[in-house]
């Protein structure tokens, strides 16, 4: 990775640099106002044309005491000249507001790397709530770096001295100067976000021109002292023209499932259940109101979930959401959606387990919950999309798969995906394929409600309200065809071997899997879900080295790709990295008896380039 | 069959039906003589009263023996798991506030595992009509004891008696905010009708808890009271606006006598017809409805009929008000307009 | 650190402790303000008059903020899953009847996902304090409404508004059979002493509603009749055998009117002291303490203290009597003899 | 299989034969008594000394008409004298008491069978109700088998006219009369069953004497009539000597777990929520307050499992018990013991799925749910009975392990265990291996609640009310040793392995699977659970035809016996039979690499003998 540390030797006079890729971290307290700071940096540098990709490190549930470490809040932003799949691995530059902040990102800054920090903020209160004995930037701990001290607090009020705001007010602006310091930094126009802070304070324009003005203080400071050696430029990426917007993995989750309803024609009845990381999805659906989206808050997943079903009954898309302990509570009931043969989606924004285990990390520790967790020979179709824009793709996805099958699908996001957000190319809506719901027609003489449709096995959708299909569904074992209870011995069997038979047969609408590099490489790196990016980076850099290994990436999870076995046997070895302790390596190894070889990381963190590149090296090495 | 042909369907008319157009082609399977015979009687015999072709009927159901109800009736149904069907038939409604949508459970299936799901579909007053057949037994499971078995009861599983004091489901359901209450019994038909189609004209949640006997598992459980013989003695049917009166002879009454209720007679001590208490079933103020729902005999009479009926916005019309509201001061939504929102930028060729 | 030493412990004396040995080493992560601080005071304040060692003591939660405070007690501690809290405090007192065991829980922990939970952990009147902090929202998640929030309310997850009326915590509670229902508030730190005293003398399970401020997602939601200047107005502390008297005047109660409770002012049109009404918290039949629990401001003061408290016996205490019972009767169990119930047969060499 | 129809040619003047195995089985109406008739045969046939297994084929839930196909019982019992591991594949008997018992099980009557009708229930109502257009006595439909039409009814009747007791009274001791036949065509003693009738009637001398009478009667009636053309002689089965009893896997399931409370000197806490086929344990155990065993029927499956946890937190042993719809809803609240690291056992008496299924119909459709039913990386021990008996050893096996890893282990019987019965040999509880509980002790000053034994890597068992112990615990991820919440990146990384490697470190307590036959023959045959029997009898068979083949069972399913793969290696071929579409089957495969083939039933039965065996012949002929 082409770096600032790595570039530049020593400070020269204010000369300007040019590197294809930065990444920078705001840290702060939560109160610091990172994440708009962070936000606001990544849209101009969007604006400017850079491909970008960033992840908020938010704290734990929680508002925790102000300047305490639990209270630090984190923004990642990587900007580059060519494309690029991750936040970064580490910051090069690291922008701390106070001493928390830098105690609990210190450790992520490679040696040589930028520190800037507000000394303002350095006193003996903060550095007692940050358990530092000695100040940091006396005790020379910080050699290792180029640090910047920067009075920003002072600074900034001195520029607002005769603004008419409180002190408070006052200081609730700093966050603009320091990111006024990072537009010069990295030769960013400001007119972005001085056009964003006119609408926001729209009704207070006093506060609006003190934000304005703390920004302009901080980019000229940087102009104009002599403290820092020099400025940088990273040039334009080449990126697929059209119309852009930054978008989380969440936010898209929400617009895909709205774009299904619209294709479908058939409203979204969303149930859920309050659970990190996936309330946002929740937030952004109750949003959508002037869309028809209906949101239901159950008392609990179990009613979430039956709320869906009970509208997927009804003709509506009956989608739930929730995270793995919620996954868990929604097993009978997903059972039951099986068994009645009903369009269902269930969200699982996947976060680090087991138990309550840390709800805001990351983790893939859920598949196999996904797949097994359910009582008997009970399975489901399973999609993972690969990166937050990738969310959008995949949510339509998932309901055409559980439309035309008439069966529930598991969409496994996780908080990395969920959080993470990157620059998403909008989509035109009337160029995308429209979705059948295909309803039994009425008064249909023949209308059986388990016959099945000879090319999917699909059953038919006969919603309450059409006349002349009066039937009873439910949870016992069904009769092939009629649907009336029945415990004959063979029409179970017949019937268990159907169920898992309509599943097998989604692979005709699930594309190939595709490998990018020669198929016959040393070396194939697998991956699924979020690891995309990761490995993508890693395997590029690795390819860009001479070496000889490709990569793959799953996104249909359940059923899998028809030509996957090929791709897997093609390359001499495998490598399949995971958030987890080798899941889905089971299930491939299982079913092809390929000696699929693991890199396996569950620290509720996703892999680093680094990581994945350092493994290829290792293998191939 | 239906009678009806599909013109006047299409037209909107109403097909005149009958019972029998509600009776399904499953051969019913419950124990000879058991009380859900009756309930299921019942239910189909109000079913053409309600106004209603057949399709915009939904029967939803737990799991237990009373769960077995929507086989059997000739409307759409849906037999779904243990304790679940009102979240599933909130659902339903919520999404499809043009059917008529009716929960049929038992005392383990609503009060045991369903507990949690009575409270919150009773509190959101979604519009469902929910018949509790309560048999103080877990009859489908073979006798065990239920949460409204009576304190010290032997069954499989309390060979010793049970430790744990019943729930009263009227009582519970007062608690989370219902708006409608009703008890009848499987043995008085003719009660039993009237409160159906009572729940059905209630615009919101109507709770009704029916007495069912389980003659294997636990027979006679209600006869000290619900007894041809006894009823009229030993429980009291309330009427809106009428004084509580009760008894063969009309005679017996009760008066609220500064904290609670208590049993007089007319005529005697002084007792005259005006100081027997006036049933009000639309009191705003739930206390004297969740005083009813105590009653026991032998101490008092077992109060059946509609016990508290008061309007209250319902769920799922409240829903799709706020969706008509915000669009009509919104406007439509436009998926371009969202996909948009936040910032955006241009990547020339 | 415990001033005790071992060995008054093994002569069973109870140590002598201070509040400072019920606060743990963990450093308390709640937003700075949260009402939570003080229901954690009290709580450790009140400990050493319970006249137990710490081990003795445990304490049990769900999932929410609220649902931290075991972390901060120096005693045995369990911060469970989400709602179930009950469940897992219900078998460790049914196989523990020697430990004080603590329910700490959210509103949406007891009244949403863990609702049917508390239902039966009431009816059973297992032998636990349950303490609700209820801050009409859920914090934990970040601002979603919660089942007792008012209706309309504009959240995270309702940006038009809720349309799901709210439960009242006590009333769900009466109406689920509870023998001890009490309220406080965390701002008035002798009520909330008082209350948790009374919850832990309670032999039963013993039903606590705080109301808490969260002063991130819904600041100020008690403020209109919990504040201190208009307090004394707007509320009412019930004590038991006193006339329902409240007001910075002591001259306003409250009278019944034959079917419902109404404000009155003592010495304004005829009434006198002696019309206002005496509580009684030992009342066998609920009803007016289902009322009381009704009563919401500003048609009401609002009730605080113990509003209910009667005697049953407790389900763990049943649980072990009806052991001893069966082994007076029957004699100690043989394995042996169990092994061989029914029918054997020797097969010989 | 020597069976009657086999050796017998023509009918002669009644010879006595002698059979080395004989399958029976009575049905009848639910209100006729099959059962005890059933267990009545069972009984005696043991006290003579034949090996036994028997079945009861119970309907569905609730009690159907009177007289209707529904309401038909069923009971078989087989005995020999040789070993035998299961109720036999088809009847040679079938003891038909009205035609609804006919219609349902003729069906399972090999051609040449024996048929024995109560004729005088042959009537048109029951004709009727039993869906027959004609009568099958007459109608010629019957002539594959050797049918017997005896008047039980009247001949009942007749003997019982004096009996003074009323009609109904009468009739309901025609079962008696039935199984008295029984007793003379298979040469049985009477004794028993009239110490029996004795001790159940003592109250009630009048129906005592009538029930002897019946059964006398029915013996005098084979013995006299010249109907039956021979009668037959099970010889004695060599058997290890010592007092024996008929158990089912429930009974025995129920006691285990009693007995495992003894051996470890701690209480046995149940919670339990009501579910088919499970809920005969909790019958059994509410009956042992003798023992102090607690049982609490809780609200729902979730609190049930709750209320375990909190018992095996205050140091009892917490003990749940369900069927698969149970145990997906206990699913969350398993997670959270893998968290806290105590000891918990989960009974799963398997059931067909999915959803509610059959749920009177056996399976082995959980094992993937029990292995990975939870959210995130949940690690849990798995158990499986192979037979009735056995659930016994396997149920104090589940505690052993339990305590000593500090873990949840999940016990996997089924409904064909659970119901089934066969002889046990009483143990001697003296003689059996105590548990020690290892409580930590009070006032350890270097007490640490997450510090591991080096061995088992199992945490302290911490129980309240020890003074100096007090300490925190919950679902959130623990700090190493300390056991405080900790969101470390790393620390999670090594607790997560660490509850892996626990579990995997149990079989040092999991005995080698051994092998019956040659280690390196052409096929192995491998089973888990309740297939035992009929692989162990289809492999012993093919093995007496000389098939280079051997058997092997798997009873610790996780973590699975260090020589597995071994044994897996040194066959030829490896087939496994089971009652899902191979879930263990695709654990082995993805551990091993090895082509194991399966052998898949789903159809709510267990496998025959003959199923096995020709699956047996087909890969090796
Ligand atoms: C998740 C789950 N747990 C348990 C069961 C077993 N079960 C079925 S019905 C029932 C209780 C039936 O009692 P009730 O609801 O009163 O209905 P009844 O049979 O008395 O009409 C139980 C425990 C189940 N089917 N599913
Ligand atoms: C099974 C499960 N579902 C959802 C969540 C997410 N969650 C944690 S706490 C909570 C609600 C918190 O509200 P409340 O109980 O009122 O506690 P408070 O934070 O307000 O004190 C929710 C929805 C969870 N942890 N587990
Ligand atoms: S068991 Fe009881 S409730 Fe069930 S069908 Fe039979 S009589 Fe009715
Ligand atoms: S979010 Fe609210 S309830 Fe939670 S700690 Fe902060 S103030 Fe307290
Ligand atoms: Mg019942
Ligand atoms: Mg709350």
């Amino acid at each position: 990775m082409a770096t600032l540390t790595r570039q530049s030797g020593e400070p020269t006079q204010q000369e300007l640099q040019e590197l294809d890729r930065v990444t920078i971290r705001f840290a702060g307290d939560s109160g610091d106002g990172m994440q708009l700071t962070g936000t606001q940096f990544t849209k101009t540098s969007a604006v400017v044309g850079n491909d970008i990709s960033t992840f908020p490190d938010i704290p734990a549930e929680i508002r925790a005491p102000q300047g305490s470490l639990p209270g630090v809040s984190g923004f990642q932003v990587s900007f580059s000249s060519y494309e690029i799949y991750t936040p970064g691995d580490a910051p090069d530059v690291l922008v701390a507001m106070n001493p928390a902040a830098l105690k609990t990102n210190i450790g992520d800054l490679p040696r040589g790397g930028i520190l800037v920090v507000n000394e303002d903020e350095f006193n003996e209160t903060n550095l007692k709530k940050a358990a530092y004995a000695s100040n940091p930037l006396e005790d020379g701990s910080l050699q290792a770096y180029r640090v910047y001290r920067v009075p920003i607090s002072t600074l900034n009020a001195r520029a607002l001295k005769d603004s008419g705001l409180t002190a408070v007010q006052i200081d609730r602006c700093k966050n603009m100067f320091a990111l006024g310091l990072m537009y010069w930094m990295y030769s960013r126009p400001m007119d972005t976000t001085l056009r964003w802070i006119d609408q926001k304070f729209a009704k207070n324009p006093e506060v609006a021109e003190a934000n304005k003005r703390s920004l302009k203080a901080g980019y000229n400071f940087g102009e104009t002292t002599e403290m820092f050696a020099s400025h940088y430029h990273v040039p334009k990426a080449k990126q697929k023209p059209g119309l852009y917007r930054n978008i989380t993995g969440n936010e898209a989750t929400a617009l895909g499932f709205l774009t299904a309803s619209k294709l479908a024609g058939r409203p979204l009845f969303y149930g859920s259940y309050p659970i990190t990381p996936a309330s946002d999805i929740l937030h952004e659906l109750s949003r959508f109101k002037r869309f028809g989206v209906k949101t239901f808050q159950a008392e609990d997943e179990i009613a979430a979930v039956g709320a869906a079903i009970g509208a997927s009954f009804g003709g509506a898309l009956g989608l739930t959401g929730t995270s793995g302990p919620g996954l868990a509570l929604k097993s009978e009931a997903i059972g039951l959606a099986v068994m009645v043969e009903l369009p269902l989606v269930v969200i699982d924004v996947q976060r680090a387990g087991p138990s309550t285990g840390m709800p805001t990390k990351t983790e893939q520790g859920d598949l196999l919950q996904a797949m097994f967790g359910r009582n008997g020979e009970s399975p489901v179709g399973v999609v993972a999309p690969a990166s937050p824009s990738d969310c959008f793709t995949m949510a339509i996805e998932a309901w055409r798969l559980a439309i035309k099958y008439r069966t529930p699908v598991i969409y496994l996001s996780d908080g990395y995906l969920g959080m993470g957000s990157e620059p998403w190319l909008v989509p035109d809506f009337d160029a995308m394929e429209k979705i059948d719901p295909n309803f039994a027609p009425p008064h249909d003489p023949n209308f059986k409600p388990y016959a099945r449709d000879p090319q999917t096995l699909a059953r038919p959708w006969a919603i309450p309200g059409t006349p002349g299909l009066e039937h009873r569904i439910g949870g016992l074992e069904k009769s092939d065809i009629t649907g009336n209870v029945s415990y004959d011995a063979a029409n179970h069997d017949r019937m268990v071997r159907f169920r898992a038979e309509k599943v097998a047969r989604m692979v005709q609408d699930v594309p190939d899997v595709e490998v990018n590099g020669d198929p016959e490489a040393d070396l194939l790196v697998l991956g699924w879900g979020s690891t995309y990016g990761a490995i993508t980076s890693a395997v590029q850099r690795c390819q860009a080295k001479g070496m000889s290994v490709a990569s793959a990436h799953l996104r249909y999870l359940n059923p899998l790709p028809a030509n996957l076995e090929q791709v897997l046997r093609r390359p001499k070895r495998v490598l399949m990295p995971e958030i987890n302790l080798g899941q889905m390596r089971m299930l491939l190894r299982a079913r092809y008896l390929i000696d699929i070889e693991g890199l396996n990381k569950v620290s509720g963190r996703p892999f680093t380039i680094a990581e994945v590149e350092n493994k290829i090296a290792e293998i191939l090495g | 069959m239906v009678t009806a042909t599909r013109d006047d369907r299409a037209d909107g008319n109403v097909p005149v039906l009958t019972r029998k157009d509600f009776v399904s082609d499953q051969e019913v399977r419950w124990c000879p003589g058991c009380g859900d015979y009756s309930i299921l009687a019942q239910t189909q015999k109000v079913m053409p009263d309600l106004g209603l072709p057949r399709e915009k009927i939904v029967f939803i159901s737990g799991i237990g023996c009373s769960s077995r109800l929507p086989y059997y009736m000739n409307t759409f149904g849906f037999h779904s798991i243990h304790g679940r069907a009102p979240t599933i038939a909130s659902g339903l409604k919520a999404a499809r506030p043009d059917l008529s949508v009716w929960v049929v459970t038992g005392d383990g299936d609503a009060l045991s595992i369903g507990g949690n799901h009575i409270l919150h579909v009773l509190r959101r007053n979604v519009d469902l009509q929910i018949i509790l057949h309560n048999n103080e037994i877990y009859g489908l499971t073979k006798g065990q004891y239920s949460p409204t078995s009576e304190l010290g009861k032997r069954t499989k599983s309390s060979p010793y008696g049970t430790i744990d004091a019943p729930l009263h489901p009227l009582s519970v359901a007062i608690g989370a905010e219902a708006t409608f209450v009703a008890r009848a019994i499987d043995t008085d038909a003719a009660l039993l009708q009237n409160v159906l189609e009572r729940a059905h004209q209630h615009r919101g949640a109507s709770f009704v808890e029916v007495y069912q006997n389980c003659n294997i598992y636990n027979d006679g459980a209600f006869r000290d009271f619900a007894a041809k013989e006894v009823r009229a003695d030993r429980t009291i049917l309330l009427e809106h606006g009428k004084p509580m009166i009760f008894g063969k002879e009309r005679n017996k009454g009760l008066r609220f006598n500064g904290a609670r209720f208590e049993v007089v007679t007319v005529g005697e001590d002084g007792v005259t017809e005006d100081d027997i208490f006036v049933h009000d079933e639309t009191r705003p103020d739930p206390g004297i409805a969740f005083m009813l729902s105590r009653m026991e005999w032998p101490e008092y009479p077992v109060p059946v009929g509609v016990i508290r009926a008061v309007q209250r916005p319902t769920y799922d019309a409240l829903m799709t008000k706020q969706i008509e509201d915000v669009i009509a001061a919104e406007g439509e939504g436009d998926l371009r307009e969202i996909y948009l929102e936040g910032d955006t930028w241009t990547v020339e060729e």
